[in-house]
């Protein structure tokens, strides 16, 4: 408000604060590990590893996308539905172009997400609204078709996906190289200083002639690009593509994000700590239900392990305002 | 330091310069309400385009779809209306303070199965009439407080906590439910439900009072007035000497409180207590917000924008089942006349410098 | 209570956050209907005396009095309760509700009734705030569409509302209030200062000495977090005031006047029928190393001109010609790429992105310049950046340093070398370059647009004073209306009388 | 500042890992999870099911089995899992119990899972179960939750070497007999249920009116195979005439709403309401109460206690029971025959690995008996477990 006159820490503490900040996320996961394993004690096993990794990784490419927009200050809720549509084709490209069915559809993703972006950005509407309608179109139009899913045949290159390399789930190899490339780019480019630049303070990056419409419009392609690869590896997984794809991760999606220590006002953030987000989430959400804990308070627990989380990893000190 | 200002005062003093300044006050004046015209274009596009974009509506159905324009037809879309109309005057004052609630269709669910279990019913021996009004709106502002205390004292973003109540208010429901739906069985109370007066369901009566009542603590409370400053500038409330996150926390409960009358008017009319009854509610909500003026990043719209927005949405989805479009392609049309609605109404908005997200 | 006793008097009052000493030991003392002024450069420690006052702050040491008892405030509603309010420089009033909510936000009184507004009796209240300082403001309006200093006005009677709820003597702090004024604007606030002298006192905090020595009782100089003097307006002179601030003795060359080089004949920007809806058919030219100030009152149209040339704002006609090519991208994007830079007046919301660092804004408009392909390449950066903190001489302890955590003057330097580290800048367009700077900071800036000029870049400066206006341009170019109203040849000895150029203005 | 952050972080993760620590005391594990439409079924696409040859020939125990090929488990080795979508549902509710009380009569207990409508958490429940241990004693009874799901399903028990059933859901073109511990795949003729309720109620309206049909989730194959029952219905009879077909997505809520407005379009036209589960059947009736129209016909299929309630007052004409309870005890019954050597999963006829079982019209006349949902353990006994079979999927 007045000469809103620095805030004045001293240095030392500051950093120390701002290093056990960094590392809540981590901590938390290891909190989490370490409780899952002391009622589980195989939680820690190969075999349960082998798992975890390989359902967090659709999640992860969902969020790798989703952590781009929300560091541009925006959101995109149309993923999982649209997840969902782009799964139905590329079941359906799989026998004319094989693994290039994988290339047609992302494309296809990065295609309408310029186009929610154009929408956004140049009628300037909330982000929130556009991709508000299309999930309902997507979902929609995911529905107009006799089948109700399409199978891949069994036959297809693509289902190669499906297996391990040296152990490691080769969709999570695909979804943590994308997670490292991003991560790289966003690092090593003046992309990730756009990004948050034009999440911080939009105006001011505007009038430095920073690309804000190409950055903005880029972030919601890629998003929306991540969705359709995420779509596919979910329909690689079930062999088949349907409207019901992905359904339910949008929300999980965000949660590992902003858990992970993403400012959902924008200009904050990174890949990384979308890694460590998605890690909690997926130990939180199948942790749960493996450890046999009373089914019944399943959601309750849930709930609140949600809660108590993104309290312990959001820095809430750094916020002026919390919305 | 300012040439412009200072021979006025050093010379002639500041008192007689009152010529001088009277020259530029007018022009000042002029100038200022040119900005205030353009200002006030696009406030009353904001303001009024939403209600256009319904008239048009109406006026397209009533056209295409024969049945749309008879007064039953209206009297139903005002019925169906209803419950996401008092859901929508609730999440209408978080959004004002530029916060979001996902955690309607949890709180719901868990209000809709106290209620179903307090009214006489097949589960147990209750029997507590319409007083179990009050348990439910109690329950529903619990909730709703449990959200503004969090996101005030834990400085955790609404976004996450509301995502994470809503967990937790569907597994209560489910505690609640237990595998075992519980039926209304009290008669006269559910023919009060869905009796008519005026031809207008009572829902629609209870709706209609619900929006009354939230308009009154919008525009003449001080947690409505003190909701709206918070969304367009919360830091200089909190400097006025106002207690923000009371208030913050009291936004979030009432929002809890009109959920709960909303879960009692949908099991009143499912006559069933389901957790499964409130899906979908809170996208719907936050849409016809948004649709009607109320926009989330806060301090904007209000009640009546919101329920306009509501109307929009139920008369959409009421004519585009009247106009036989393809079950399948009605959501797809949905989404698509909602973003178009929008862009519609805020266009005369836009402007190179603006910042949206 | 006799008269002597001060309004408000603190002894040995200090405050220190971390490792900085923001106050020492300081004594200051407000007596009953005074104006005293405080001047003082960045970081001497008048935020910081102000927070401390209006209970934003609570000191590690000292005494707080008020009318002689002691007193703490460990609050804003506190101090408001012991009659003391401040006028904050960036305003505080929320633009979506009325005036007269405004005015009683959070002290309603019996204008609210159980959480119910009473709005008749509200409205009465705030009418009666009003009338104190003789404001015609309607009490229903909204704020948000009042002007600038009609809020400011509100703010004033929102400031004195708390005369009622104590039986003080309001002091009133106005923090900067005049930097974002007009001329006329100033004129009419310290008529209202001279009003509130009747009832309350005033502290009034300016980095503009002259408005101080008009309006000031007393005057207070701090730097370095101590009191450096206490004068009266008659026993001092702007320049002895300006050395207090500073310290130094350099003050006779503040516009570094002996530096204007004289520019080239060679046209650099053309600006050719250029219509906006601000502006119509402005038509200027600047020369190659020539700076041109653009004078004009608020409305006048020349900060949207400004915006215009950089694309920020649509634009309905006309060319805009650099170096004999007619721009076409009409963007901030274009124009940085054909060598146009803008720095902006709103440096906290529009200038700098608080939550990165220096480095990262530093080389935001020309990040291909430290790139190796599409990749950064942070070792070259560091050394640039590290270069242009040295040459600017920009207080951070390294380049990894978030901005917001500078002082105004840093980060104004930061912004402009923005701009200076492209290497081929042809025009710099600097929408009030030194608002909110102390003098020393002004100073500095000054001879930054001096070299510039001098190395061929053409500027288009807007200034709040008009001196500085003069003081720095080759030329004057006056607005009005959004119309091109008068031009003034301003060469280094002959620089045109302000009143001359304020004619024009009107 | 400083150290209030680090008390907040540091009881945070306390409170973490402790709530984690504790709430294990209950391993019983009864289920509730997030919602889902209320009982959203499948039956099996309508093409035949390929069964290509060489499959019958596979001998037991493959390549990817951890156990020996042919060792049959002690009995009190075997490990019963049972998952469905959501215990909220009286249907799939119904079946874990019959689950229950078919472990309970070999002296065993099932685990409950469900999953909430989310397939990514059905598979990842299902896998982090298989994931560890010894898994060539586990049988599991699932309910997937699309036909997309069935297949990973299959994969995760084949490389555990799990006996699995599944019911329900199953893309046509994959094959049980393609997998040695598959047992079975138990479905429903969607299409027969759509036509034996169309035809009771077109018989109860007396072969002529209007009536409007309420669909399921569109996505679905038992929306669509339960709709073209109705069809085929609709073709023997002339005098009926389908005034309008809309979604409801199985949900009572929206059948409400949506039959509400169908009401103002087609008025006293409508005489019947066809509706593919009793949720909508229900959400129907409450439309048609408050409209005060009473004698139009409701049909509805699931077989939910307050259908089966309604339609012996006389308020719905008819409703279709698939017997929840045997479901989920003929799964696990199957498997466990499986598990110990009872049966011989490669010497089981093609119509015993994947087939229809009988469903049951319930009307006014028999609603009484399926008051209460109850087993007959005597079916679970080895040699009857395929007693209901009506037929090969098609």
């Amino acid at each position: 408000m007045t000469a809103t006159a620095t805030v004045v820490v001293p240095p030392k503490q500051r950093r120390e604060l701002d290093a056990l900040r960094r590392f809540a996320p981590v901590l938390v996961l290891v909190g989490l590990v370490i409780g899952l394993t002391l009622k589980r004690s195989d939680f820690l096993s190969i075999g349960q590893q082998q798992q975890l990794v390989e359902s967090a990784a659709p999640l992860l490419v969902f969020a790798t996308g989703m952590t781009v927009v929300v560091m541009c200050g925006g959101i995109d809720l149309s993923i999982a539905a649209f997840a969902g549509f782009a799964s139905l084709w590329f079941a359906r490209f799989v026998p004319h172009l094989g693994i290039g069915a994988l290339v047609a559809v992302m494309l296809l993703g990065a295609a309408i997400g310029t186009v929610q972006g154009v929408i956004h950005v140049k009628a300037q509407i909330p982000s929130f609204v556009v991709t508000l309608g299309g999930l309902a179109l997507w979902a929609g139009l995911a529905l107009l078709q006799d089948k109700p899913s399409i199978l891949i045949a069994s036959n297809s290159s693509v289902l190669a996906l499906d297996g391990r390399l040296v152990g490691v789930p080769r969709l999570a190899i695909l979804a943590g190289s994308l997670a490292l490339v991003t991560g790289l780019l966003m690092w090593a480019t003046p992309v990730g200083r756009w990004v948050r630049a034009v999440g911080s303070n939009e105006t001011a990056a505007y009038l430095s002639g920073v690309p804000v419409v190409a950055t903005r419009i880029a972030a919601f392609a890629f998003c929306t690009m991540c969705a359709a690869l995420a779509g596919c590896m979910v329909a690689i997984d079930q062999t088949n593509g349907s409207p019901g794809t992905g359904r339910t991760q949008l929300l999980p999606t965000v949660a590992a994000v902003v858990v992970g220590g993403t400012a959902i006002t924008g200009g904050v953030g990174g890949v990384g700590r979308t890694v460590v987000g998605v890690l909690i989430v997926k130990v939180l959400g199948t942790g749960l239900s493996i450890i046999g804990i009373g089914q019944k308070w399943e959601n309750i627990l849930y709930g609140a392990l949600v809660i108590v989380a993104a309290a312990l990893t959001i820095d809430g000190s750094k916020l002026t305002v919390v919305k | 330091m300012s040439i412009d200002a200072r021979p006025a005062m050093r010379s002639t003093g500041v008192g007689t310069s009152p010529r001088r300044l009277g020259i530029f006050a007018r022009r000042r004046t002029a100038n200022a309400s040119a900005v205030r015209a353009r200002a006030t274009a696009g406030e009353r596009v904001l303001k009024w385009g939403p209600l256009a974009a319904l008239a048009l509506l109406c006026m397209f159905f009533a056209w295409r779809a024969e049945r749309f324009a008879t007064v039953d037809n209206l009297k139903n879309v005002l019925d169906q209306s209803a419950v996401l109309s008092i859901a929508t005057v609730g999440i209408t004052f978080v959004l004002l303070l530029g916060a979001i609630d996902l955690s309607m269709e949890g709180i719901m669910s868990a209000c809709v199965m106290v209620g179903a279990l307090l009214v006489m019913n097949s589960r147990n021996a209750n029997d507590w009439g319409l007083f179990a009004v009050i348990p439910v709106v109690l329950v529903g502002a619990a909730f709703g407080l449990a959200n503004g205390l969090i996101t005030t004292r834990l400085k955790v973003p609404s976004f996450m906590t509301t995502v994470g109540m809503s967990a937790v208010g569907l597994g209560v429901a489910q505690l609640l439910f237990d595998g075992d739906q519980p039926r209304v069985l009290d008669r006269p109370l559910r023919a009060w439900a869905i009796g008519r007066v005026f031809g207008f369901t009572r829902a629609t009566l209870v709706a209609v009072v619900c929006i009354a009542i939230g308009v009154v603590i919008q525009r003449h409370t001080r947690l409505g007035r003190y909701a709206t400053a918070i969304g367009s500038a919360e830091d200089i409330v909190a400097l006025s000497g106002v207690n923000v996150r009371r208030y913050k926390a009291l936004a979030f409960a009432l929002a809890g409180a009109f959920y709960s009358i909303a879960a009692v008017l949908l099991f009143l009319k499912q006559g069933t207590g389901n957790d499964e009854l409130a899906v979908n509610v809170n996208f719907a909500a936050i849409t016809a917000a948004v649709v009607g003026g109320t926009l989330l990043s806060g301090g904007q719209g209000g009640v009546l924008q919101s329920i306009v927005g509501v109307l929009i949405v139920k008369v959409l989805e009421n004519g585009l089942l009247l106009l036989d479009v393809q079950p399948a392609l009605q959501r797809a049309v949905q989404g698509v006349i909602v973003v178009g609605a929008v862009v519609a109404a805020t266009w005369p908005l836009r402007h190179r410098l603006r910042v949206v997200k | 209570m006799s008269a002597a006793v001060p309004a408000l008097r603190l002894e040995g009052i200090s405050k220190r956050f971390g490792a900085v000493q923001a106050i020492t030991d300081m004594t200051f003392e407000v007596r009953r209907h005074e104006v005293v002024g405080l001047l003082g450069e960045n970081g001497a420690g008048k935020s910081t005396l102000l927070k401390i006052l209006v209970g934003l702050v609570e000191p590690d040491t000292g005494t707080m009095y008020r009318d002689g008892q002691q007193v703490r405030f460990r609050t804003v509603t506190a101090a408001a309760d012991a009659g003391i309010g401040m006028v904050y420089q960036e305003q505080s009033l929320v633009p979506s509700l009325t005036v007269a909510e405004n005015i009683l936000l959070g002290c309603e009184g019996h204008g609210v009734n159980a959480g119910v507004f009473r709005w008749r009796k509200l409205r009465e209240l705030a009418q009666a705030q009003l009338d104190k300082i003789g404001s015609n403001i309607p009490v229903r309006a909204v704020t948000s569409q009042l002007t600038f200093p009609q809020r400011q006005m509100v703010e004033i009677a929102k400031v004195l509302s708390i005369e009622e709820r104590t039986a003080f003597d309001p002091v009133v702090l106005l923090d900067e209030p005049t930097s974002v004024l007009d001329g006329p604007d100033v004129a009419v606030l310290f008529e209202q200062i001279e009003r509130l002298r009747e009832r309350a006192s005033v502290v009034l905090v300016s980095h503009r000495i002259e408005e101080v020595m008009a309006v000031a009782d007393r005057i207070y100089v701090l730097r370095n977090g101590v009191v450096a003097a206490e004068r009266r307006p008659t026993e001092t002179t702007t320049d002895e005031l300006r050395h207090l601030m500073i310290g130094r003795e350099d003050t006779g060359s503040h516009f570094h006047a002996e530096r204007q080089a004289d520019c080239a004949d060679t046209p650099r920007l053309e600006i050719v029928g250029l219509s906006s809806a601000h502006f119509h058919d402005v038509n200027i030219t600047l020369r190659k190393g020539e700076v041109v100030g653009l004078a004009g009152v608020q409305g006048s149209g020349r900060e949207e001109l400004c915006r215009a040339i950089f694309g920020a704002l649509k634009v309905d006609a006309g060319e805009i010609i650099l170096d004999g090519e007619k721009v076409k991208a009409r963007s901030p994007r274009g124009a940085v790429q054909v060598g146009i830079g803008y720095l902006p007046a709103e440096r906290r919301t529009e200038g700098m992105i608080g939550t990165m660092s220096v480095a990262e804004n530093m080389s935001l408009a020309t990040v291909g310049t430290v790139c190796r392909g599409p990749v950064l390449d942070r070792e070259r950066e560091k050394r640039v950046v590290d270069d242009w903190i040295e040459r600017l001489r920009i207080r951070t302890p390294s380049g990894s340093v978030p901005m917001r955590q500078l002082s105004g003057g840093n980060q104004q330097k930061v912004v402009l070398a923005r701009w200076l580290m492209s290497g081929d800048l042809k025009v710099l367009l600097l929408d009030h370059p030194t608002r909110g700077l102390d003098v020393g900071a002004k100073s500095e800036v000054y001879a930054l647009v001096r070299d510039l000029a001098a190395n061929g870049v053409s500027l288009l400066v807007l200034c709040d004073g008009l001196d500085e206006t003069i003081a720095l341009g080759h030329r004057v170019i006056v607005m009005r209306d959004g119309e091109v109203s008068a031009e003034f040849a301003a060469v280094r000895d002959a620089k045109p009388r302000p009143d001359k150029i304020m004619e024009h203005m009107l | 500042m400083h150290s209030r952050t680090m008390k907040r972080l540091t009881a945070g993760m306390l409170l973490v890992t402790m709530t984690l620590a504790a709430c294990g005391s209950d391993d019983g594990g009864d289920a509730a999870t997030p919602s889902s439409a209320a009982s959203t079924s499948a039956a099996p696409a309508t093409d035949a099911p390929a069964t290509t040859g060489g499959s019958e020939t596979t001998t037991a125990g493959g390549d990817d089995t951890t156990a020996p090929a042919g060792d049959a488990c002690a009995p009190e080795d075997v490990v019963l899992i049972g998952q469905v979508r959501d215990e909220t549902n009286p249907y799939e509710k119904s079946w874990l119990d019959g689950g229950d009380e078919f472990a309970a009569s070999v002296g065993l207990e099932q685990k409950r899972l469900t999953y909430g409508d989310d397939s990514t958490k059905e598979q990842d429940q299902i896998k982090q179960e298989l994931s560890s241990g010894n898994t060539s004693c586990y049988v599991l009874n699932i309910l997937p939750n699309t036909e997309g799901d069935t297949k990973p399903i299959a994969d995760a028990a084949k490389e555990a070497g799990a006996f699995l059933v599944t019911q329900w859901n199953k893309p046509a073109d994959l094959a049980v007999e393609d997998y040695d511990r598959w047992a079975s795949h138990i479905s429903y003729d969607g299409v027969e249920s759509g036509k034996l309720i169309a035809e009771t109620m077109f018989h109860a309206m007396g072969g002529e009116g209007g009536i409007v049909a309420l669909q399921g989730g569109l996505a679905t194959t038992a929306a669509k195979d339960r709709f073209a029952g109705l069809q085929e219905a609709l073709a023997a009879n002339p005098g009926i005439e389908l005034l309008d077909e809309q979604t409801a997505n199985w949900s009572q809520a929206e059948a409400l709403t949506v039959l509400q407005t169908l009401i103002t379009k087609h008025g006293d036209k409508i005489k019947g309401v066809w509706t593919a589960n009793d949720g909508m059947a229900l959400g129907a009736m409450e439309a048609l109460d408050a409209a005060g129209m009473s004698d139009v016909a409701v049909v509805g299929i699931d077989a939910v206690p307050e259908a089966v309630t309604a339609v012996a007052d006389g308020r719905m004409t008819a409703t279709v029971s698939s017997d929840g309870p045997w479901q989920g005890g003929v799964g696990l019954a199957i498997g466990y025959c499986a598990a110990i050597g009872e049966i011989d999963i490669a010497s089981l006829t093609a119509d015993n690995r994947a087939f229809y079982a009988n469903q049951t019209l319930i009307t006014a006349d028999n609603a009484a008996d399926f008051a209460t949902p109850s087993v007959d353990l005597t079916e679970f006994d080895c040699a009857n477990v395929f007693n209901r079979v009506s037929g090969p999927l098609g």
